[in-house]
């Protein structure tokens, strides 16, 4: 983490960038806020560990409106967001100074489970220790590192990052489940079961649009769920129509510029598995129009705004059953 | 809040029959903001429309409902009629109540019901209707016609004697297509190339006609009056502008094994030729796949020889970009591939020829000089076997479904032609049906029959056998007689099946016009605009647009050019005016929308928008609206809703869903 | 001092519903919400704070206000009916009765919100001792006791049996539905469990937290403090903490175009968002520092400046566990202890 | 429950693409190829215009089934519509499926302007297939059914 900080600081020093973008600690180890560092004094409070899970691609979208450069630490898996929103002229990859972060996967601390938590010991440094030492008012316990990674960290998609201009730390694929495991299995259920099941994490959305705010993909100036243009806006989800209408919609709009970078499911205060949407269209895409990972280059297509002469039709729907 | 009119029409019965008028005006007086409806029994009449009229001036009517035909059928009828009474057209909606209501419904109070839904969701769409203006874009005044055969030529000469400039682009060395290939043509018998070299000298001549031969169309833009194409000119490699056409290159070129295209591949030409006497220009080209100089670098004998200095091997293929106000096809046929109808043993007996084949056999610049013979071992053949319907009105996928409608006469014209010029050969044709509508035409055929001797029979033909002493035996049915035919031929002609030409679905996407299951280009109507692609600016000429002989085919092009003469002759355009829209406010700058237009209608520019206090630059979508065709593609790729479609707008879109589903 | 034992809870919720609709917390999908209960339902006492605050059974996220029907060309109004039948809030904890008390403070003054009045009219509650405290929780800083939590009827759990303490009218009543299901326990037992509860409470790390320099005059103090234009930068600007905080009472009130007519309906807002108290000039918030602001000044002074004083923050410490950010009330008030302004 | 198809009669509503679909629609009238009354026609100049969102409202306010129809693929009239507009609804179809939404209430289906039979005999099997299904409970928003 010393590295991070002294590199930042001497990058700030000779002015090449303007300020850092990174985490700030706070008051427990899993209290870590993306924040805007502007000296070397400020860069005191950075951190960079377990916790650091999220994507500060999106605040991109501010600093590219500021004057400089803005040193940006991002994660492999952030990277493709970054990429994305380049694609989408949402950020200016000039006014970014890239370092490619390590990482071995990050943290959700509601997965430690433990009431009373005072400490987390392990969390900075998950190569050092396997277990996490947890200290409660209850007493300590022990986690294993893994049992208390995020969803999006068991799916990794991989230690690459595809942009940077420079890299420091190590980093490990964390991957140790299949990517589309979950879908497959609710697309095997009967039409009832799969109503039942979406229809008991839905009934949970409070609507607070966490998951839109969070989301790189979500980027626009006036969602239209805001929008009095649309017949759209809705505040709240007065029947259950309201809370598919919302998540379907959003899905959609993100579908082939989602990275599948699971911050949706990460912020959700209701543990809402929001990313069994996003990766259902990735799914979908990938099975009927090749595989395509959003976020990989900065060029290519995306799968909606592309199509082959020989795309299967919409009845393929009821054919698969 | 719109004061909105509903004016629902009887049709005489074909609505009120089933339709209980009276009622759908009640019901529409009970709607928010109708402050008029009345039902006339025909709405589009003189009557009907000044009833309109009246009621805009009487009520102050601001948007109006007309619950009658297709839109498709009277929008632009009661849009003008609005128009007249000063009310903006596009404040005008149509609720289909005949089409789809009267007349697929039979109970009453069922259809009464639906007549009430579609005037309620047209009522809702009006309430949201903004007045539009059409936008207005320039003419150029100048023609392109792909495709230098005869209904290209006819096209262009019309439309170049009109006074406005044309380019012909032709995609073989010289102009005169297909028929320049005939020999005689039905139903005068006067020589093809007799009537047709005289309009290739004048097409060549006239001074508003620009010819590019061996060139093909690249890439095309823009729209209506605003055509931008970009045409290859493949490199001859013979400098048109030195060449005298004196054809000594072609006598001493030493690579002279390369099939004839002309001659439909029945004789060889040279590997730097000209396609045929009279082609214009009458300068050669060489097929550098077989140019010795080109495929081992030793040669040269044509440069040598040229006393003109015209051989150049190093030219390149060149692309002109050339600006048209509008755009022909006329792009014409070709006979289809014979490889799935193994049963007539076409490729295996040179004796088995197709009609188009035996045209240049007839000819006498044809590889036989005109000679009727056997191509196998140059006998004279005595008895003929003509088979019709090769491929045409095929039922399976090995042919076409339809009718290529040349056939029955060129044959009775072969048959009778040879009947004529050797008496002492027999000619048979197996026949489905004769078919000989058209002027002079029956009686043609009858003289082929009655006078000349022609055996028709009523029948298919199951197989063409080649026999060891290398006459053919002919196996068929005779349906009149009801008994099995064996029938020993010297000869057999097929009348083989038309397409278009295998280019033109490349071209139809450039220039995004729609193409039939067949290939063939659409029309934009069957029967009221038959020479007009549903692309505005985009015209057809010809074979392209469906089978026709050369009478219609000269028709067709004459009709084509007076499409385009109107369109040339006018200053402006007026553009649709229902083209997408996006709100800078909303728009994240994104390029999506770009992405997906089809039209490249869509624009990026950064500028400073004031969002409600924010001021920053922004990237922004700009629509091109004279570009933008109104598809509405962008409006969905939009996440954020910016990009919106004027007459058919998310809001009033989900205002019909909403009015539909209440 | 009465008590049941927790395996008869069953039993009780049962009889309780029999005169009531009875709400509590129901674990559906991994998440424990206050939920109506049935026999079906998954009962989870154990979670310390369900995700939403319990505020909904009185002021409920969305809640139809009146309908217009519209039938051959007339026009008829219903007003939706209030609250008429009795209702059992049960197991909701100290922070969020407290709450409660806020919210009275602001609905039920004048003008009094009539749907709101029926239902605090209607509502018995029947509040639950937190036996184990969590880190996030700071309820102490604002003088609740999380041993001896407020409401009609206090509970506790100790050694696998609900101890019952009707406190009120309200509460005698409903304990008198269900009297033949208790027995009598012992008061001492539940001392000893407060004491316990107490001595833990006194550990957290926020418990002692200082609301020096905060109440009315903070909004004058603090408004232009350039601590806000730090503290705000990672906000998503989502909903999160306003929808999570059993005190937040802002709502906005639309219209849903039903096709026959229209329903005139409120929700909660939350003025993290950009359309919050939109006007047709636009809106007198422009930036997310300003919204950012204006939270947590209606929290610590704007509240306190219109009720004697009192904080519209019971501490429970939902946002500091929900925020996406990590960004809550306790920063912020550390924030300016840290800045001395 | 058995389901009553004398009396269940629901709301289709058809987007139908203006250069074919709706063309083919007229064609179906002229023709007097009758199919259910259900059926509500909604012009849109090419099946590219349909936004999900279109569908989903439909579905909220009480449609029981709803269809798009467009240009045969390679016969759009802005050449390219029907091609985006295919993989926008096989997305979405394909959601509605996985959410537990039966998938014979949505179809997408290729009509010229000549095949008025089509559109007939598309519609007529579309409106049984929802009858089938009976009433859409699982999509719709409960404040619109009274």
């Amino acid at each position: 983490m010393q590295e991070l900080i002294n590199r930042a600081k001497s990058l700030l020093e000779s002015g090449e960038v303007s300020r850092v973008l990174g985490w700030r600690k706070g008051e427990t180890d899993w209290d870590v806020e993306p924040a805007f560092f502007n000296s070397a004094e400020e860069l005191s409070e950075f951190i960079y560990n377990g916790f650091c899970g999220a994507n500060l691609s999106k605040y991109m979208i501010e600093a590219s409106k500021l004057e400089g450069k803005t040193l940006v630490f991002l994660k492999p898996c952030d990277t493709y967001s970054f990429n994305q929103l380049c694609k989408e002229h949402r950020v200016d990859r000039e006014k970014a100074y890239i370092i490619g972060v390590g990482c071995k996967g990050k943290l959700k601390i509601e997965n430690i489970d433990a009431a009373g938590i005072l400490e987390v010991r392990g969390a900075g440094y998950p190569d050092a220790s396997e277990i996490l030492t947890v200290k409660t008012l209850y007493g300590d316990r022990e986690v294993s590192y893994k049992s208390a990674m995020l969803e999006r960290c068991h799916v990794c998609k991989g230690k690459e990052h595809m942009v940077y201009d420079e890299r420091m730390g190590e980093s490990a694929d964390t991957s140790d489940a299949d990517r589309f495991a979950e879908v497959a299995k609710i697309e095997a259920m009967s039409p009832e079961e799969k109503f039942a099941f979406f229809q008991s994490e839905l009934s949970k959305c409070i609507r607070c649009n966490a998951c839109r705010n969070v989301c790189p993909a979500c980027s626009c100036r006036k969602c239209v769920f805001d929008s009095t243009k649309f017949d759209s806006a809705q505040k709240a989800n007065t029947t259950s129509f309201e809370e598919k209408m919302f998540h379907i919609i959003r899905a959609f709009h993100v579908a082939g510029r989602c990275t599948d970078c699971g911050e949706c499911s990460r912020v959700c205060p209701q543990g809402i598995p929001l990313h069994l949407f996003n990766r259902k269209f990735i799914k979908d895409i990938n099975a009927l129009y090749g595989d395509y990972q959003a976020g990989a280059d900065t060029d290519s297509k995306g799968p909606l705004t592309d199509f082959r002469l020989d795309d299967c039709e919409p009845s393929i729907v009821t054919k698969r059953g | 809040m719109q004061k909105i009119g509903v004016f629902v029409c009887h049709c005489g019965s074909n609505i009120a029959a089933t339709v209980d008028v009276k009622k759908v005006v009640e019901m529409a007086l009970l709607e928010q903001g109708v402050v008029h409806a009345e039902d006339y029994p025909y709405m589009c009449s003189e009557a009907g429309q000044s009833r309109i009229a009246a009621a805009i001036a009487e009520k102050g009517l601001t948007g109006i409902v007309v619950c009658s035909c297709s839109p498709r059928m009277h929008e632009a009828t009661f849009r003008k009629a609005a128009e007249r009474a000063g009310l903006n057209p596009y404040m005008v909606e149509i609720a289909n109540i005949r089409e789809h209501c009267s007349w697929i419904h039979k109970d009453m109070a069922e259809a009464t019901e639906k007549a009430t839904i579609l005037m309620r969701a047209a009522v809702a769409k009006v309430h949201l209707n903004a007045p539009l203006q059409a936008g207005e874009s320039m003419v150029t005044k100048r023609a392109l016609v792909i495709g230098g055969g005869i209904a290209g030529i006819q096209t262009a000469i019309d439309i170049a004697d009109a006074g406005y400039k044309v380019d012909i682009v032709e995609k073989t060395p010289s102009i005169g297509g297909r028929m320049s290939q005939l020999d005689k043509t039905f139903p005068t018998l006067d020589c093809s190339a007799c009537i047709l070299t005289p309009k290739m000298v004048e097409a060549a001549a006239h001074e508003n006609i620009t010819i590019h031969t061996y060139s093909e169309v690249e890439k095309v833009s823009g729209f209506v009056g605003n055509f931008t194409v970009d045409i290859r000119k493949k490199a001859r490699y013979v400098d048109i502008a030195k060449c005298t056409g004196c054809g000594v290159c072609q006598e001493k070129c030493p690579s002279k094994k390369i099939p004839n295209e002309f001659n439909r591949g029945l004789n060889n030409r040279s590997a730097i030729y000209t396609p045929f006497a009279q082609a214009i220009p009458n300068v050669p080209v060489i097929d550098t796949t077989a140019c010795i100089k080109f495929k081992t670098g030793k040669c040269g004998v044509c440069e040598k020889v040229c006393q003109a200095g015209a051989i150049n091997y190093k030219q390149q293929d060149e692309i002109i970009t050339e600006n048209y106000g509008a755009i022909v096809v006329a792009t014409g046929f070709d006979t289809i591939k014979l490889d799935q109808y193994g049963e007539y043993a076409y490729g295996q007996s040179k004796d088995v020829i197709t009609s188009l084949e035996l045209e240049r056999v007839m000819n006498a610049a044809g590889p036989t000089k005109g000679h009727l013979e056997r191509l196998s071992d140059g006998k004279a053949p005595k008895e003929i076997v003509f088979i019709q319907c090769v491929g045409s009105r095929c039922s399976d996928d090995r042919g076409k479904p339809y009718c290529s409608k040349i056939c029955c006469m060129y044959t009775a014209k072969h048959a009778m032609l040879i009947r004529d010029k050797y008496p002492d050969t027999n000619v048979t044709v197996f026949y489905i049906d004769v078919r000989t509508p058209g002027k002079n035409f029956d009686e043609f055929y009858r003289r082929a029959v009655e006078d000349y001797g022609v055996n028709y029979i009523k029948g298919q033909v199951g197989k063409v056998i080649p026999q060891p002493d290398g006459s053919l035996l002919v196996q068929g049915v005779d349906l009149l007689d009801q008994k099995q035919i064996l029938k020993k031929a010297d000869m057999v002609v097929l009348a083989t099946a038309i397409e278009p030409n295998t280019d033109v679905r490349k071209i139809a996407t450039m220039l995004t016009a729609s193409i039939d299951t067949n290939n063939f280009l659409t029309e934009a109507h069957p029967k009221l605009r038959p020479v007009e692609s549903p692309t505005a600016g985009v015209f057809l000429s010809g074979v392209c647009q469906g089978p026709k002989d050369i009478p219609e085919t000269v028709a067709q092009a004459g009709a084509a050019a007076v499409k385009v003469i109107g369109l040339l002759a006018k200053d402006k355009l007026k553009t649709n005016p229902c083209t997408a829209q996006s709100d800078e406010l909303l728009c994240n700058g994104c390029s999506q929308c770009a992405n997906v237009c089809p039209y490249g209608a869509i624009t990026y520019e950064t500028k400073l928008i004031n969002d409600h206090g924010i001021r920053e630059d922004r990237r922004v979508a700009v629509v091109n609206s004279a570009l933008c065709q109104g598809c509405g593609a962008c409006t969905v790729t939009c996440p954020s809703g910016a990009m919106d479609l004027k007459g058919f707008s998310n809001r009033q879109i989900l205002a019909e869903v909403d009015a539909i589903c209440r | 001092m009465l008590k049941i034992k927790k395996c008869d809870l069953a039993a009780l919720f049962a009889r309780i519903s029999e005169n009531n609709d009875l709400y509590l917390p129901v674990k559906t999908a991994g998440k424990t919400n206050f939920a109506a209960w049935d026999e079906t339902a998954d009962v989870d006492l154990d979670t310390l704070k369900t995700v939403k605050s319990p505020k909904d059974a009185f002021f409920p996220q969305s809640e139809n206000l009146y309908t217009c029907n519209k039938q051959d060309g007339k026009t008829s109004i219903t007003p939706e009916k209030l609250r008429e039948e009795p209702f059992v809030l049960f197991g909701i904890r100290a922070c969020d009765v407290r709450a409660i008390d806020v919210l009275d403070r602001v609905f039920l003054s004048d003008p009094v919100d009539s749907y709101y009045a029926a239902r605090r009219e209607h509502g018995i509650i029947v509040s639950y001792a937190c036996h184990a405290p969590e880190t996030s929780c700071f309820c102490k800083v604002f003088g609740i006791d999380a041993a001896a939590p407020e409401g009609d009827v206090v509970t506790w759990m100790v050694n696998g049996e609900l101890y019952w303490d009707a406190k009120t009218e309200k509460g005698a009543l409903l304990t008198a539905q269900i009297r033949d299901l208790l027995t009598d326990g012992d008061a001492a037992v539940v001392e000893t469990e407060q004491a316990a509860i107490r001595a833990i409470v006194e550990k957290l790390p926020n418990s002692s937290l200082s609301l020096d320099g905060w109440g009315a005059e903070a909004a004058k103090t603090r408004f232009d403090s350039p601590v806000w234009e730090q503290l705000y930068k990672p906000c998503l600007a989502c909903g999160t903490c306003t929808f999570v905080c059993p005190t937040c009472q802002c709502y906005d009130i639309k219209d849903y175009n039903t096709g026959s007519g229209v329903q005139r309906y409120r929700c909660w807002d939350s003025c993290m968002y950009s359309d919050f108290t939109m006007m047709a000039h636009g809106n007198n918030r422009t930036s997310q520092m300003q919204r950012f602001r204006q939270r947590f000044l209606h929290k610590l002074a704007y509240y306190p400046a219109n009720n004697d004083g009192m904080f519209s923050c019971v501490g429970c410490g939902r946002c500091v566990d929900k925020c996406p950010s990590h960004l809550n009330i306790v920063k912020v008030i550390k924030a300016f202890e840290k800045e001395g302004v | 429950m058995p389901i009553n198809h004398e009396e269940f009669r629901p709301t289709i509503v058809a987007f139908c693409c203006n250069w074919c679909s709706y063309a083919g629609a007229d064609l179906a009238g002229s023709s007097r190829l009758a199919y259910p009354a259900d059926v509500k026609i909604i012009r849109v100049p090419c099946s590219c215009r349909v936004n999900p969102m279109f569908i989903l409202r439909a579905f909220e306010k009480g449609a029981d089934g709803v269809i798009l129809c467009g240009c045969h693929p390679g016969d759009c009239h802005y050449s390219t519509g029907n091609y985006y507009a295919r993989r926008r609804m096989t997305l979405l179809f394909s959601m509605l499926d996985y959410l537990g939404v039966e998938n014979g209430r949505t179809r997408v289906e290729w009509v010229s302007a000549a095949e008025g039979v089509k559109f007939s005999e598309t519609m007529n099997s579309f409106v049984e297939k929802v009858r089938s299904l009976g009433p859409n409970v699982r999509l719709g928003d409960l404040r619109c059914k009274n």
